[in-house]
């Protein structure tokens, strides 16, 4: 027994001990370091990995150009799985190891809303680029986490927009098919306080990811609604407007929150007539006025730009502006007071200044698929 | 006392030990087996009988000495191949598939052929054992424990072996049963194939044997003609009970 | 040689002890506290699938129960940390005795996918009960770890404070596995484990003593829920997931099972990996996964047993090995 | 009208429950190996058939077949390269290599395909047969037709070819074989390989009707596993006729019950059977 516990001692310490030297690198004025706290694996990574790109590609622009106060500029990437427990570490990982002046993220919400302790704790600025809670929002700024801001427009700004300009006025009953996540429960219940006149027929939550979506469409089509509303990213719609045509779900008027009007779920359906008229309200799209970053983009990443990646990049550009705002040391506590005074036009996004809040308010889109393409429809402003 | 002389034995253990995980079973084991005779190897329990069958088979590994079967040593030959050599093996307990046919069993017994007689081969075995035709299309399982045994050495004659290794026929048996199995044994040595037995019911294996190898902690005893072991006091009072 | 033993275990003490100084990045500090959750969720996994022989996925169930039934307490009752653990312990053995006494009566592959059944209805459960577990919206704000003596409150805000409190709970999980497998009952199971059919004829009442490890691990399992429950300050179906089991089983496998080192080490091991591997963010999981394969192939027995072994080859040379005579 | 399409929904989607839970359950009836990977070979099918369909732009059926035939050299590769270092260990043991063979899978695919689903559609996933308000593509009655026919050949070849009886023997007595000179090995391999095509047939049926995703193959091994478990571990037939139950119980449930359950769904009845009998529904007299 005695020996076992040296051993076991020996075993577990002395790794332990010597790993130590290796993570307390600590740097002082290299390159400035943006923590890229998204899912870059799990079932999210799909968001994560364009967010990443398009940050890449802001930061490599403005590297081109000296960086910044001579200082350059690079990610440092700390994949949250969209898991709340993971995320926490992983942005441990950000703030102490890689020691990232500033992160951009989480992403999704849950994981959003684990991190913000964290990052207030630790003094480091974070800037959400896509996740929508509203409780961000609310639980940020003023009488709140200082530390926390968000570039996109959050769920209860954009969807009963939608459900009273857009919704109220096309149909008289829906049926919603909701994933069953965070976001999705999230914004299903915005809706279904918003719905005035609308007769809800159904509300269905789906596992993200599964294969099959026959069963729950032959729900929805002996309903016989008049609309059906996706809360989804366009993997999941897709294979829901794929699998509705097979079961002859056909008439009924699509719209959509989440990635639904945009050109990836285009890319995956087989026809886009499929789709043709869906609407959505969303925070972003690659539109006319982004056609010089898409091209960019497309040269980087040989890959078409879209919402997530266009974020990453608006994102990037916000810390940028701030940061060149910043008269002396470019650290943690300089970049979020100058992100409070941000006050840019962003090409391609609009006029970002943070309110009390930390909510940036820039117009919001109704999109529209037509005729193969994605249009826009109407910008609302926030 | 006939010597077992090198030239008629089919197979030669030469000082040959095994283990089983660390432990040795095996510890220097030397003897022959005359061709065409039956021999039968006795001893308690843990004696290593079965582990010699098994070695012959090469499911156990020799870790030195070495096995010589029809005068070419055979250390590092497949099993399958030893099969394919002549050798067949009846392990143990019930060794058929319980839940395909009769003749499906049969079937599986030729798997190691790939000529085209093997239909006619299991009507000649069916025409030997009319008990099993009788049976051929239900499920080994529901013949009797006597009947599986039969079945099982069927399985093994299939392959034409020269030598026959047999671990236990009589396990389970009623002694009617039991007689008509050492019967059979008897019946298949008739036909020229060599026996190698391991048998706890020593009396009446050593009965039909020409010769007996007594095993005892991993060596070898005595070996000696069945009939002079079974007179053999010393060998009566420690190994074949009362 | 008893001070010999004194002095080493005073040094460990120590050395645990004053680690989150030693280390400081709360980082390190975090990544510790998953590793002692971890250290305790493998022993206690330990009891149940190294000294029986069972394969349970059950357990991360069991430390979900148990957060969830300490965020509710702490988030309705405001009711303090001992009460919360407390409530923790009892419901998940509770669930435990549920689960356990139609699932023993499988053989052992049932056994493991009828407790992987169990644990995913209790997570699609948790997932889709709104009214109480609010889904995957998660149950944020539990209260931290405290402790009420009167007007005397402390409370573990900070990382360092809930590292010690893990520590002490992996303490107490280490203490109860040594004297679980350190008593008659730890002798049995290993009997059982070894020959269950053998047990079985000498008369050893062996399911009763299968379910006593089960609910045992099933008990400190839900302690450490009710403390992930306050420092993570939120509690989600997630916790309930089949990944959690995927870990224990890969920590215990590799580590060594019905040892005590093994799923100490694998702990450290396979939760301090993805960790370090973040170097290398898109081949982390591929290296990850090709560890994974190559020890298996290579230790199959565990990390920990594999040194013994070549510890005693090196020691004593070749001996004689307890493996059964066989015939 | 609704009820004849839900059974219809059902039959389809059970139809790939079956074919991936077949290999399963045969791999598990040779060699009592529990392949967690298993929906990771459905995966790697799937974006083989994109790889042959959409980029190599072969026909149809031609890339079809390349499927079947890569996939049953895949399975025997698997066997090979991760599964016999492990042969001799506890089946426990043996989970955890093919854990960790999952984990490498779907990493690798994110690494090489990246995140973006891909999509393989063929003019027959595009066109529907329609009578009355039933709607049904084509791709899928091909798909309930070839499954139908792939079981067909499967069955014949476990009960009438030499190999397939040597199968159910392994699964039978594995003693037996060794003295009857049957090679495990090789039916242990053979198991993998017919899995593996199997899961090919499955890959290019199904994957011109969905994403294909590194993380599309998780769901459907625990419902494999469940469907394996409910048939009586090993037995193929009780695979497959639960497979279709369960495929059936689904469609129903959430046509008259809730979506968000569907996926305790196939835990549950699992847990039923094995509570009401535990060796499953068809108990132990089917064998592989």
């Amino acid at each position: 027994m005695f020996r076992r516990v040296m051993w076991l001692a020996l075993a577990t310490i002395l790794p332990a001990v010597a790993s130590i030297g290796y993570l307390h690198n600590s740097q002082a004025a290299g390159p400035i370091k943006i923590g890229l706290d998204v899912p870059s694996s799990g079932s999210d990574a799909f968001e994560g990995t364009h967010i990443a790109r398009g940050v890449q590609l802001a930061l490599e622009e403005q590297n081109k150009e000296g960086g910044i106060g001579g200082r350059q500029l690079e990610t440092a990437l700390g994949d949250n799985q969209c898991d709340p427990s993971v995320g926490v570490n992983s942005a441990r990982y950000l703030v102490n190891v890689a020691q990232a002046d500033v992160m951009i993220g989480s992403a999704c919400s849950s994981v959003t809303l684990a991190v913000m302790p964290i990052i207030q704790q630790a003094q480091v600025p974070e800037l959400d680029v896509t996740a929508t809670s509203p409780k961000i929002t609310q639980q940020s700024g003023v009488g709140g986490n200082i530390w926390k801001f968000r570039l996109n427009l959050n769920d209860e700004m954009m969807d009963a927009v939608f459900a009273q300009k857009v919704l109220a006025k096309d149909v008289k009953s829906l049926s919603i098919l909701a994933v069953n996540t965070d976001y999705g429960r999230d914004a299903a219940g915005i809706f279904q306080r918003n719905l005035p006149g609308i007769k809800v027929l159904s509300t269905d939550y789906y596992t993200q990811g599964q294969p099959d979506f026959r069963a729950l469409l032959t729900k929805v089509k002996a309903l016989n609604p008049e609309g059906l509303l996706l809360i989804s990213d366009y993997p999941d719609a897709a294979q829901i407007i794929n699998q509705g045509h097979e079961v002859g779900l056909t008439g009924v008027k699509l719209f959509g929150r989440g990635s639904v009007a945009t050109n990836d779920l285009l890319k995956l359906l087989p026809d886009p007539s499929w789709a043709q008229g869906a609407k959505e309200v969303n925070f972003w799209v690659p539109g006319p006025t982004a056609r010089s970053l898409a091209n960019r983009y497309q040269a980087r990443f040989n890959e078409p730009l879209n919402r997530d990646a266009g974020m990453g990049y608006f994102g990037a550009e916000t810390l940028i502006a701030a940061m060149k705002d910043i008269k002396g040391d470019i650290t943690r506590k300089s970049i979020r007071d100058a992100l409070e005074r941000v006050n840019v036009t962003i090409s391609g996004l609009g006029h970002v200044q943070f309110d009390d809040h930390h909510q940036a308010h820039y117009p919001m889109y109704i999109l529209q698929i037509w005729n193969g393409m994605v249009r826009i429809l109407e910008t609302i402003p926030t | 006392m006939p010597t077992l002389e090198p030239d008629h034995d089919i197979l030669v253990f030469d000082k040959v030990e095994a283990t089983y995980g660390e432990a040795p079973i095996l510890r220097g084991v030397s003897f022959g087996v005359h061709k065409g005779k039956i021999t039968t190897l006795i001893g308690p329990n843990g004696a290593g009988k079965s582990t010699v069958l098994r070695a012959a088979l090469g499911t156990v590994r020799v870790t030195h000495g070495q096995i010589v079967y029809r005068h070419q040593p055979i250390t590092g030959v497949s099993t399958t191949d030893r099969q394919r050599k002549g050798m067949a093996y009846c392990p143990q307990g019930r060794s058929n598939f319980p839940r395909m046919t009769v003749r499906e069993n049969l079937e599986m017994g030729a798997f190691l052929r790939s000529d085209r007689e093997v239909q006619e081969d299991i009507e000649t075995l069916l025409d030997e054992f009319p008990l099993l035709r009788e049976k051929q299309k239900e499920f080994a399982a529901n013949l009797s424990g006597g009947q599986q045994q039969i079945l099982e050495m069927a399985m093994a004659l299939i392959l034409h072996p020269r030598i026959l290794l047999i671990d236990e026929p009589s396990l389970g048996l009623s002694p009617i049963m039991v007689e008509q199995v050492f019967a059979y044994v008897k019946e298949i040595n008739g036909q020229g194939v060599t026996v190698l037995m391991v048998e706890q019911n020593a009396r009446r294996a050593l009965a039909i044997s020409d010769y007996g190898i007594v095993l005892d902690l991993g060596r070898v005893r005595l070996k000696d003609t069945g009939e002079a072991l079974l007179n053999n006091e010393e060998v009566s009072r420690s190994y074949l009970g009362s | 040689m008893r001070w010999h033993r004194l002095v080493v275990w005073l040094l460990i003490a120590a050395v645990l002890a004053l680690w989150p100084l030693y280390v400081g990045s709360p980082y390190l500090v975090g990544v510790s506290i998953t590793v002692l959750i971890y250290i305790a969720l493998a022993l206690s996994f330990d009891l149940v699938v190294g000294r029986t022989g069972l394969l349970s996925f059950a357990h991360p169930g069991f430390f979900g129960i148990g957060a969830y039934t300490a965020a509710l307490l702490g988030l309705h009752l405001g009711s303090p940390f001992p009460l919360r653990l407390g409530a923790a312990v009892v419901t998940a053995v509770l669930a435990s005795i549920i689960i356990g006494v139609p699932s023993f009566r499988l053989s052992y592959h049932s056994f493991a996918m009828g407790t992987l059944g169990f644990a995913f209805i209790a997570q699609i459960i948790a997932l889709n009960w709104i009214p109480v577990t609010r889904g995957p919206l998660c149950l944020p704000g539990v209260p931290p770890v405290d402790l009420r003596m009167g007007s005397w409150t402390w409370s573990a805000t900070t990382l360092s404070e809930n590292y010690y409190v893990v520590l002490i709970l992996a303490t107490i999980t280490l203490w109860i596995v040594v004297r679980v497998a350190h008593s008659r009952i730890g002798r049995t199971l290993m009997a059982i484990r070894d020959d269950e059919t053998l047990a079985k004829a000498v008369g050893v009442p062996v399911l009763r003593y299968k379910m006593l490890a089960f609910v045992t691990g099933a008990g400190v399992a839900g302690s450490l829920g009710s403390f992930f429950a306050s420092y993570a300050s939120a509690v989600c179906p997630t916790e309930l997931g089949i990944a959690y089991s995927v870990n224990l089983i890969i920590i215990l496998f590799l580590g060594g099972r019905g040892t005590l080192a093994g799923p100490i080490l694998g702990a450290i091991l396979f939760t301090g990996l993805p960790e370090f591997l973040r170097m290398a963010e898109a081949w982390r999981l591929v290296v990850y996964g090709l560890l994974i394969i190559l020890a298996s192939a290579l230790v199959p027995e565990g990390i920990i047993t594999w040194a013994f072994e070549m510890w005693q080859k090196r020691r004593e040379g070749p001996q004689l090995g307890s493996a059964p005579l066989a015939n | 009208m609704v009820i004849l399409a839900q059974l219809i929904n059902g039959l389809a989607t059970g139809g790939l429950y079956a074919l991936v839970a077949a290999g399963i359950a045969m791999i598990f009836g040779v060699s009592e190996l529990v392949n967690w990977a298993h929906g990771e070979f459905l995966m790697i099918a799937s974006y083989l058939f994109f790889a042959l369909y959409v980029l190599a732009r072969l026909p149809y059926p031609i890339a079809g077949l390349c499927t079947m035939l890569l996939m049953l050299a895949f399975g025997a590769l698997f066997q090979m390269i991760v599964i016999r270092p492990v042969v001799h260990r506890p089946w426990q043991t043996q989970l955890v290599a093919t854990l960790g063979a999952s984990i490498f899978l779907i990493n690798s695919a994110i690494v090489v395909f990246g995140t973006f689903p891909r999509r393989a559609a063929t003019p027959l996933s595009m066109q529907n047969l329609t009578i009355g308000s039933l709607s049904i593509s084509y791709q899928r009655l091909l798909l309930i037709g070839l499954t139908l026919f792939a079981f067909f050949v499967l069955h014949m070849f476990i009960h009438r070819a030499k190999l397939g009886k040597a199968m159910r023997a392994v699964s039978q007595n594995r003693d037996a074989c060794v003295a009857v000179g049957i090679d495990i090995q090789l039916i242990v391999l053979t198991a993998f390989a017919i899995g593996g095509s199997l899961v090919g047939l499955a890959a290019a049926l199904y994957a011109p009707l969905g994403n294909i995703t590194p993380l599309m193959g998780i769901p459907l091994t625990f419902k494999a596993f469940a469907v394996v478990i409910m048939g009586g571990f090993g037995s193929v037939n009780g695979a497959v006729a639960s497979a279709v139950i369960l495929g059936v119980v689904e469609a129903f449930t959430i046509q008259f019950l809730s979506s968000a359950y569907v996926d305790a769904m196939s835990f549950l009845m699992m847990l039923t059977v094995l509570v009401w009998r535990p060796f499953g529904l068809f108990g132990r007299q089917v064998g592989i």
